[in-house]
């Protein structure tokens, strides 16, 4: 069997630290080939190797059989590697097509030729069925969207072997279906792919071959058909793993968040949420399934005091705190895990310490008339990292030098630990691995079970599923339903998510895939 | 070497380099290097004389240094500090001029004025950022053009006409018989201990108290400290007020100490402009622009020695600094040449 | 003077004050579109400045009328190399670059006073016989009102001035070498996965931005001044950058900002012509250009955000 | 310097044969060689050292500049430590420093100029600026086609406001009614609203333009050059100002000097080294220099102006050494 790509005992190290020891992964013509492996594992390393970001201290790289050093991206896209990156690379304020053509762009008497360029981007992306406006600025278009246009970058190049780093983390569900979709079209192209992904059920859906990797080192490389999700836990973690998260029945009370005909517009002043009612009860756990974009973003930001509400009503524990300012609304007993862990839930260039008294550090003890204890914050900080088990030097270490997995659980181990009435968590696991998942979802359920409400935001419908006591459908800017987990299968949920009503569910558009989802979960 | 003793080595190192280039410069323009540094020394230490003058001269680099530092640390670059310093020197100066007290109020009652009249001059560029964005480096440049004459044509009104305020009084003054005899009658005041309580004064706001971690916490990551309940544009404002009333303390140096009163300026006194490359070379800690303040004032005031000692343009020594200054904010590759070195011992 | 004399003398002097502050502003624009801040533009005009009156008069015989053009030309030569000094610290070392341009300034004027002392004996240059002409621009010189307005007595650096700002747009726009400047400068880890050359394209702007600024300062030398000294250029580099900020980083928005600090400059002057503003009190005058362009921040121009990267030295592989 | 300065107290006849006074200057802001009063004063020093035959040295003659206000203090004291029997702070701007330094050190013999400090070591020495730019106002009152004159101040200081008054003055003198149009910059180091108040004036109808503006001025030299450039039968003058601006006017084979209001501060400072050489140090007292004594005058016109009218300022001048005419030292108040 010939071999596109062979990374032969790749040694990768960061000052004293090895990110990757000996790890060989052969990719074979146009195979889909999954690579596996634990927050922080040497994933992503290992690719940026390939991809020529990083050289390798040890080990040798062969392609199509010729060994080769792969010096700089250049040198990786003339050899028709093409990667898509975990943290998208697109310029922000630069338009789709001013992404792709970056780096080799035609020209036209020296000048930019944008509407040639242009129109061969409709062209590949016709082909390969990723429709994107071509005009369109990155800011302005949906992570699913920014997804495919990274795709476009690769094929643009002629890349014949693609590497995809997390690329499901951020997508919708319907967004998910789509990119399996291409990627199998890729293939028939006659295309071979790297997959880095933490959702086992994906890989066993369009993987071939599966490479593990454990805490820097190559594990082992097994065939798709021949194993099974628990398996490739086990590989990667090296311990069981539960999926289905363990937890009884909730006992909800009375209500702590009280929603009324609420009216929030985004930042454009575009009405993102139009007159949405909701209810959440001491003791449960209600999940709000939708696809990004219908607004949830503007909803968490309506409660949590970080936008302003246009009209409507928000209670919490029967006190009104429409418009009112963050810190009061905290203090009345709201916690928050907030979507982009990076820019939003931690001052990256602060310690672990500082980070873990981001809420409380104007409060007795942290702080007392205006002077802070920072050894009772260092105490604090200590308990959550040990209580949360976040793997880190020492609450000294920059918050920065977190894998994303590990900086996660310090948020939540902030949130939590102060013990708030109603905890929102917004894509709460997004990038993470199996095992955090696990942890995180404990948390959330030991949080329910102690009476206290949670409010889950997630893109994933499995987690949704999961944990919620109540799934509240959001579409448009409402909740277009509320069912029960119990009750309902994945299909109608996507349904409903995609703004149909209940009845109408019989042969629509993505169910075959979504049941498959579902049968495989049954097996279990 | 550890850390720290790289840490320790770089800015030594840098200086040694800086020293070394500015040697080459005066070989190459025939003049001998050495008489020049031994001009330059004894410019700084000859005598208790030199060392008042040098220490008088590091007194407003030193709180100009912390002006800047401090926004720095909010993520602010607070370009006016010129400005600052200027409108702080007049208040201090009006102060010590026009009332009549007994000097423990007298003094700090002329320092409270210019400190307040500097924390004036940043609370315009800290609310136009906070309420509108605009840009503060526009703004604090603009407040420098417009703090210079204001107070020119202020000296005139309170002067009568005349192009300078009268002497303050001596209740008002940081000078003293005691520091004029020890140092030969050198111009050397008490703004130095002002200046070094300031240091302690922002190192504690930063590191001590509450409103600090949010000024730091905003200065790294707004979004995140607006999500965590603070209020971003108060810091901002915040900031540039306490980094203000810094700079004009350093007015109130030269009000207070070293003229005893103030002259319309033809032009800025540049320390404003000095206290970036300070607070720079301090790595915008409070001890760091001690140390940036004192290298930067003796070579300064050093450098006075050499035009008649060696006959060796002034120049030479803002080549020095400016050297001085490329290699310390160029740490980086210095330490990786240290660290090399310590490979190569180690491997042997 | 009537309403229409103001105008005929605030323009030119308008764009006759602009020009310089235009190439310099649009030079900080390619530098802070790459991501390098550069704050040395003071430095950098300064040593324009000097090269270019040096130039000038060593060799007004041998060049004759063009004398002030190749100065020019010397002096964005001179200034460019010098700006590798910032490139250096701030690209390859890592230096912090606000840091770099403080040097830069402080270098900028040691080394000019030092060469004057050193070539002259003392303090300031001779003045220059050959300053940049002044152009009566045939036919449109006759537009009614235009004509004066724009096209007599103007100098042939403010019509370069305003030829380098289309073209600086057109470059940064239009060409591929402004979509990678830009890239770079919102996000250099995307440029460099897409092959480009971060390094390179930045070093490129920080040359190309200390030739503008050494433009800058040699027309300003050559129009205005006449020699060299320690105070020839004070502060136009900082009023550049403050036009560059004021034009939210665009080549034309700066020339416009510039444009404005002249008409400001150019009204202060010639109050005692203007009816209304005979009585005003000098200090008021004196301190309007800076007023003036405060509100015009606060009131219409408001928010400006910088290029992404700018001020972040770009290290391989670090998020 | 305490002993020497008492052996000094003795009186002698002129010191030629033994070791002449030594004396010193510091410089204000802008160097020894600023072409203005800085380097006229130095040039005295030297006048005097080399007649006294001394050594640019210490017990000779020598000079410190200043690179900022901040520098006047130190540099003072320094010359005094260094032995210097006779030290000069030149500008106005060095008063307060001189005064505390004399204070400091009683047995040296300090001057100032542009100042007034009363103390019994401190020889001030002022000029009559005002009486040369009376003269300057006559020459341009006679000159002028257009009736329009212009005067560019730099910062307004008393000493600018002198040579204000003077030139007001002067064109009064001549002509009632010719409109002296006024403006002052405030800076003495932007050479752009030199040349803008310039252009300003010339387009407005003025042809003769005096500066009292430093660098500054330079603006007003670039625009009057400009225009005899564009077209050499252009009527346009500038009255340069301290010393003889001749060559800052050069343009082509035409210069836009008219003439320059010389400030002659070498001759006060040689003439108080001469003084004190012999014993008869003004100290404590007020040394005014004008016309009468030569401290002030107009630089030579190179032909512009014609004999009529110089032997009419010549006239005018000789009222004034003898106090005929006394020229107002303030501007009657603005507006
Ligand atoms: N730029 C870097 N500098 C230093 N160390 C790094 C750097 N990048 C990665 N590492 C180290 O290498 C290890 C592997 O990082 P990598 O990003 O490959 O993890 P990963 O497998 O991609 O994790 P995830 O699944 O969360 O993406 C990390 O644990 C980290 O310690
Ligand atoms: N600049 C850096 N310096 C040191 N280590 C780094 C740096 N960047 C990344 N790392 C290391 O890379 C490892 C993985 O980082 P990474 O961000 O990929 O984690 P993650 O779990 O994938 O989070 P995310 O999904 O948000 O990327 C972390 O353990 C971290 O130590
Ligand atoms: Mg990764
Ligand atoms: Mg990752």
């Amino acid at each position: 069997m010939e071999y596109v790509i062979e990374m032969l005992n790749i040694r990768k190290e960061f000052g004293n630290f090895v990110a990757n020891d000996n790890i060989t992964l052969q990719l074979e013509k146009g195979e889909i080939h999954a690579l596996l492996g634990e927050n922080g594992a040497g994933k992503s390393t290992l690719m940026n190797v390939l991809f020529g970001l990083y050289q390798p201290e040890g080990g040798e790289i062969r392609v199509r059989g010729k060994k080769t050093d792969i010096t700089d991206p250049n040198v990786a896209n003339n050899l028709g590697i093409g990667m898509v990156h975990q943290h998208f690379m697109l310029v922000e304020n630069l338009t789709v097509t001013e992404n792709i053509i970056l780096g080799n762009e035609p020209k036209k008497r020296g000048m930019l030729n944008i509407k040639d360029s242009a129109k061969k981007v409709a062209e590949i992306s016709k082909l390969y069925g990723l429709d994107v406006d071509p005009y369109a600025k990155i800011e302005d278009i949906s992570v699913g969207m920014q997804q495919r246009v990274e795709i476009l970058k690769t094929l643009y190049r002629g890349a014949e072997i693609l590497i995809f780093d997390e690329p499901t983390a951020s997508l919708t569900p319907q967004e998910i279906e789509e990119l399996i979709g291409i990627m199998r079209k890729l293939i028939t192209e006659g295309k071979s792919i790297i997959l880095i992904t933490h959702k086992l059920q994906e890989i066993m859906d369009v993987s071939d071959r599966v490479t593990v990797i454990r805490k820097g080192k190559g594990i082992g490389t097994v065939i798709t058909v021949e194993t099974n999700p628990e398996k490739l836990a086990t590989l990667m973690v090296g311990r069981q793993v539960t999926f289905k998260t363990e937890k009884g029945p909730s006992h909800p009370t009375e209500e702590i968040l009280h929603i009324e005909n609420l009216v929030v517009e985004d930042y454009r002043g575009i009405e993102k949420v139009k007159g949405l009612n909701l209810s959440v009860r001491k003791g449960e756990i209600v999940g709000i399934a939708g696809i990004d974009g219908n607004g949830q973003s503007e909803l968490i930001e309506a409660i949590t005091g970080l936008r302003k509400v246009k009209s409507g009503k928000i209670k919490l524990n029967s006190k009104d705190i429409t418009g009112k300012h963050p810190r009061e609304i905290t203090e009345s007993g709201l916690g928050h895990i907030p979507q982009d862990r990076h820019k939003h839930g931690l001052v990256l260039d602060f310690s672990v310490g500082y980070n873990a008294a981001l809420q409380s550090y104007y409060q007795k003890p942290y702080s007392n008339k205006g002077i802070m204890n920072y050894k009772i914050v260092a105490e604090k900080a200590n308990k959550i990292i040990q209580t949360y088990d976040v793997r880190t030097q020492g609450e000294h270490e920059p918050a920065r030098a977190l894998s994303g997995g590990n900086q996660q659980k310090l948020i939540i181990g902030r949130e939590v630990d102060r013990n708030p009435d109603l905890l929102i968590a917004a894509l709460p696991t997004r990038g993470l691995d199996v095992g955090a998942i696990e942890f995180i979802h404990k948390k959330l359920i030991e949080q329910r079970d102690n009476g206290k409400a949670v409010l889950l935001i997630s893109y994933e419908l499995d987690e949704v599923m999961n944990i919620s006591d109540r799934i509240a459908v959001i579409y448009d800017g409402k909740i277009v339903d509320t069912v029960s987990p119990t009750e309902t299968t994945e299909q109608q949920l996507g349904l409903l998510m995609a703004g149909q009503e209940k009845e109408e569910f019989v042969g629509a558009a993505t169910n075959d895939v979504v049941l498959k989802e579902g049968d495989d979960r049954d097996v279990k | 070497m550890s850390n720290r003793v790289i840490n320790l080595l770089v800015p030594i190192i840098s200086i040694i380099l800086g020293l070394l280039v500015g040697a080459v410069v005066m070989l190459f323009s025939g003049y001998n290097p050495i008489n020049g540094y031994i001009a330059l020394w004894n410019g700084v230490f000859e005598d208790s004389y030199a060392i008042g003058e040098t220490i008088r001269q590091i007194s407003p680099y030193i709180l100009a240094g912390l002006a800047v530092a401090f926004a720095f640390r909010t993520g602010l670059f607070n370009i006016g500090v010129e400005g600052q310093l200027i409108v702080g020197w007049f208040a201090a100066a009006y102060v010590g001029v026009t009332f009549e007290l007994p000097a423990i109020i007298h003094i700090p009652f002329a320092l409270l004025a210019a400190a307040a009249a500097g924390a004036l001059w940043g609370l315009v560029p800290g609310l136009l950022k906070a309420k509108f964005g605009v840009h503060e480096v526009i703004v604090t440049i603009m407040m420098n053009y417009i703090a210079l004459h204001s107070v020119n044509a202020l000296i005139k009104t309170v002067s009568g006409g005349n192009y300078k305020t009268d002497p303050i009084k001596e209740t008002a003054s940081l000078r003293s018989e005691f520091l004029a005899n020890l140092t030969d009658f050198s111009t050397l005041h008490y703004g130095i201990l002002v200046a070094l309580a300031m240091v302690v004064v922002m190192w504690f706001i930063l590191e001590k108290t509450k409103t600090g971690f949010e000024l730091k916490s905003v200065g790294f990551n707004d979004h995140a400290s607006q999500y965590a309940g603070m209020n971003v544009n108060k810091n901002i404002v915040l900031s540039m007020v306490i980094s203000g009333a810094f700079a004009g303390l350093g007015g109130a140096m030269e009000a207070l100490g070293t003229f005893g009163y103030m002259a319309t300026l033809a032009g800025f006194t540049g320390i404003g402009f000095d206290g970036i490359a300070v607070a720079l070379l301090g790595a915008n800690t409070p001890l760091g622009v001690i140390f940036g303040a004192s290298l930067f004032g003796s070579l300064k005031y050093g450098a006075g020695n050499m035009p008649n000692a060696a006959g060796i343009p002034i120049e030479i020594v803002s080549i020095v600094i400016a050297l001085i200054i490329f290699f310390v904010a160029s740490g980086y590759i210095i330490r990786v040449g240290l660290q090399r070195m310590n490979k190569k011992k180690g491997a042997k | 003077m009537t309403f229409l004399e103001v105008l005929y003398f605030i323009v030119p002097m308008m764009i006759a004050y602009a020009a310089p502050l235009i190439f310099t502003a649009i030079g900080g624009v390619f530098s802070e579109r790459s991501g390098v801040v550069n704050i040395g533009l003071e430095g950098l005009m300064v040593m324009g400045a000097f090269s270019g009156i040096l130039f000038n008069l060593s060799f007004a015989s041998t060049f004759g009328a063009w004398t002030p053009w190749v100065s020019i030309l010397v002096a964005m030569i001179v200034s460019g190399l010098f700006s590798i000094l910032h490139a250096v610290a701030s690209i390859s070392f890592r230096a912090d670059q606000v840091v770099s341009g403080v040097a830069i300034n402080m270098l900028g004027i040691a080394i000019a006073l030092f060469l004057v002392k050193m070539i002259f004996g003392k303090g300031q240059t001779e003045f220059i016989e050959r300053s940049i002409p002044v152009l009566n621009i045939p036919i449109l010189k006759d537009i009614p009102f235009l004509g004066p307005l724009l096209f007599k007595g103007i100098y042939g650096s403010s019509i370069l001035a305003i030829g380098v700002a289309i073209l600086a747009w057109f470059i940064i726009y239009k060409t591929p070498f402004g979509l990678r400047l830009r890239a770079v400068g919102e996000h250099p880890m995307a440029a460099d996965t897409m092959g480009i050359n971060v390094t390179k394209i930045r070093y490129i702007a920080v040359i190309i931005s200390g030739g503008l600024a050494g433009i800058g300062g040699a027309v300003y030398a050559q129009t205005m001044a006449g020699d060299f000294g320690h105070a020839t250029i004070n502060g136009q580099g900082f009023m550049a950058l403050a036009a560059m900020i004021f034009g939210k980083w665009h080549p034309i928005g700066a020339m416009g900002a510039a444009l404005f600090f002249g008409f400001a400059q150019a009204l202060a002057i010639s109050s005692s012509g203007i009816d209304f503003m005979k009585n005003v009190p000098a200090v008021y005058l004196h301190i309007l250009p800076y007023v003036l362009t405060i509100l015009a921040l606060a009131g219409f121009i408001g928010r400006a955000n910088a290029p992404k990267a700018n001020g972040q030295p770009y290290i391989k592989g670090n998020r | 310097g305490a002993d020497k300065g008492k052996e000094k107290g003795t009186p002698s006849t002129s010191g030629k044969d033994k070791a002449a006074f030594s004396v010193a200057m510091v410089t204000d802001i802008g160097g020894v060689d600023d072409k203005s009063f800085n380097q006229s004063a130095w040039a005295g020093v030297e006048k005097y050292g080399k007649k006294n035959n001394l050594e640019k040295a210490d017990g000779g003659y020598d000079y410190l500049e200043s690179v900022g206000e901040a520098d006047y203090n130190p540099n003072l004291n320094k010359l005094v430590r260094r032995d210097f029997d006779l030290v000069f702070g030149i500008g106005h701007m060095m008063e307060s420093s001189v005064k505390e330094v004399a204070e400091q050190k009683p047995d040296t013999k300090f001057a100032i100029v542009d100042a007034v400090v009363e103390s019994p070591n401190v020889a001030s020495i002022m000029f009559k600026e005002q009486e040369g730019s009376f003269l300057a106002g006559v020459a341009a009152a006679r000159m002028t086609k257009s009736n329009k004159i212009g005067f560019v101040g730099g910062m307004t200081l008393p000493v600018i406001e002198r040579f204000e008054a003077g030139f007001i003055a002067g064109v009064a003198a001549v002509n009632p009614d010719i409109k002296v149009d006024i403006q002052y910059t405030e800076a003495f180091n932007k050479a752009e609203l030199g040349k803008a108040a310039a252009n300003r004036m010339y387009s407005s109808g003025v042809d003769i333009i005096f500066h009292a503006a430093g660098g500054t001025g330079n603006g007003v030299f670039s625009e009057a050059k400009e225009r005899k450039k564009a077209d050499p039968n252009a009527y346009v003058w500038v009255i340069g100002v301290d010393s003889d601006q001749y060559a800052e006017g050069k343009i082509d084979n035409n210069n836009i000097t008219m003439t320059s209001m010389l400030k002659r501060v070498d001759i006060a400072v040689e003439n108080v080294s001469d003084l004190a050489n012999d014993d008869k140090f003004p100290g404590g007292k007020t040394t005014t220099y004008g016309i009468a004594e030569d401290g002030i005058a107009l630089a030579d016109s190179h032909g512009v102006i014609p004999d009529d009218i110089l032997a009419e300022i010549d006239d005018y001048s000789k009222k004034i050494a003898a106090g005929e005419i006394v020229v107002p030292e303030f501007p009657a108040k603005k507006k």
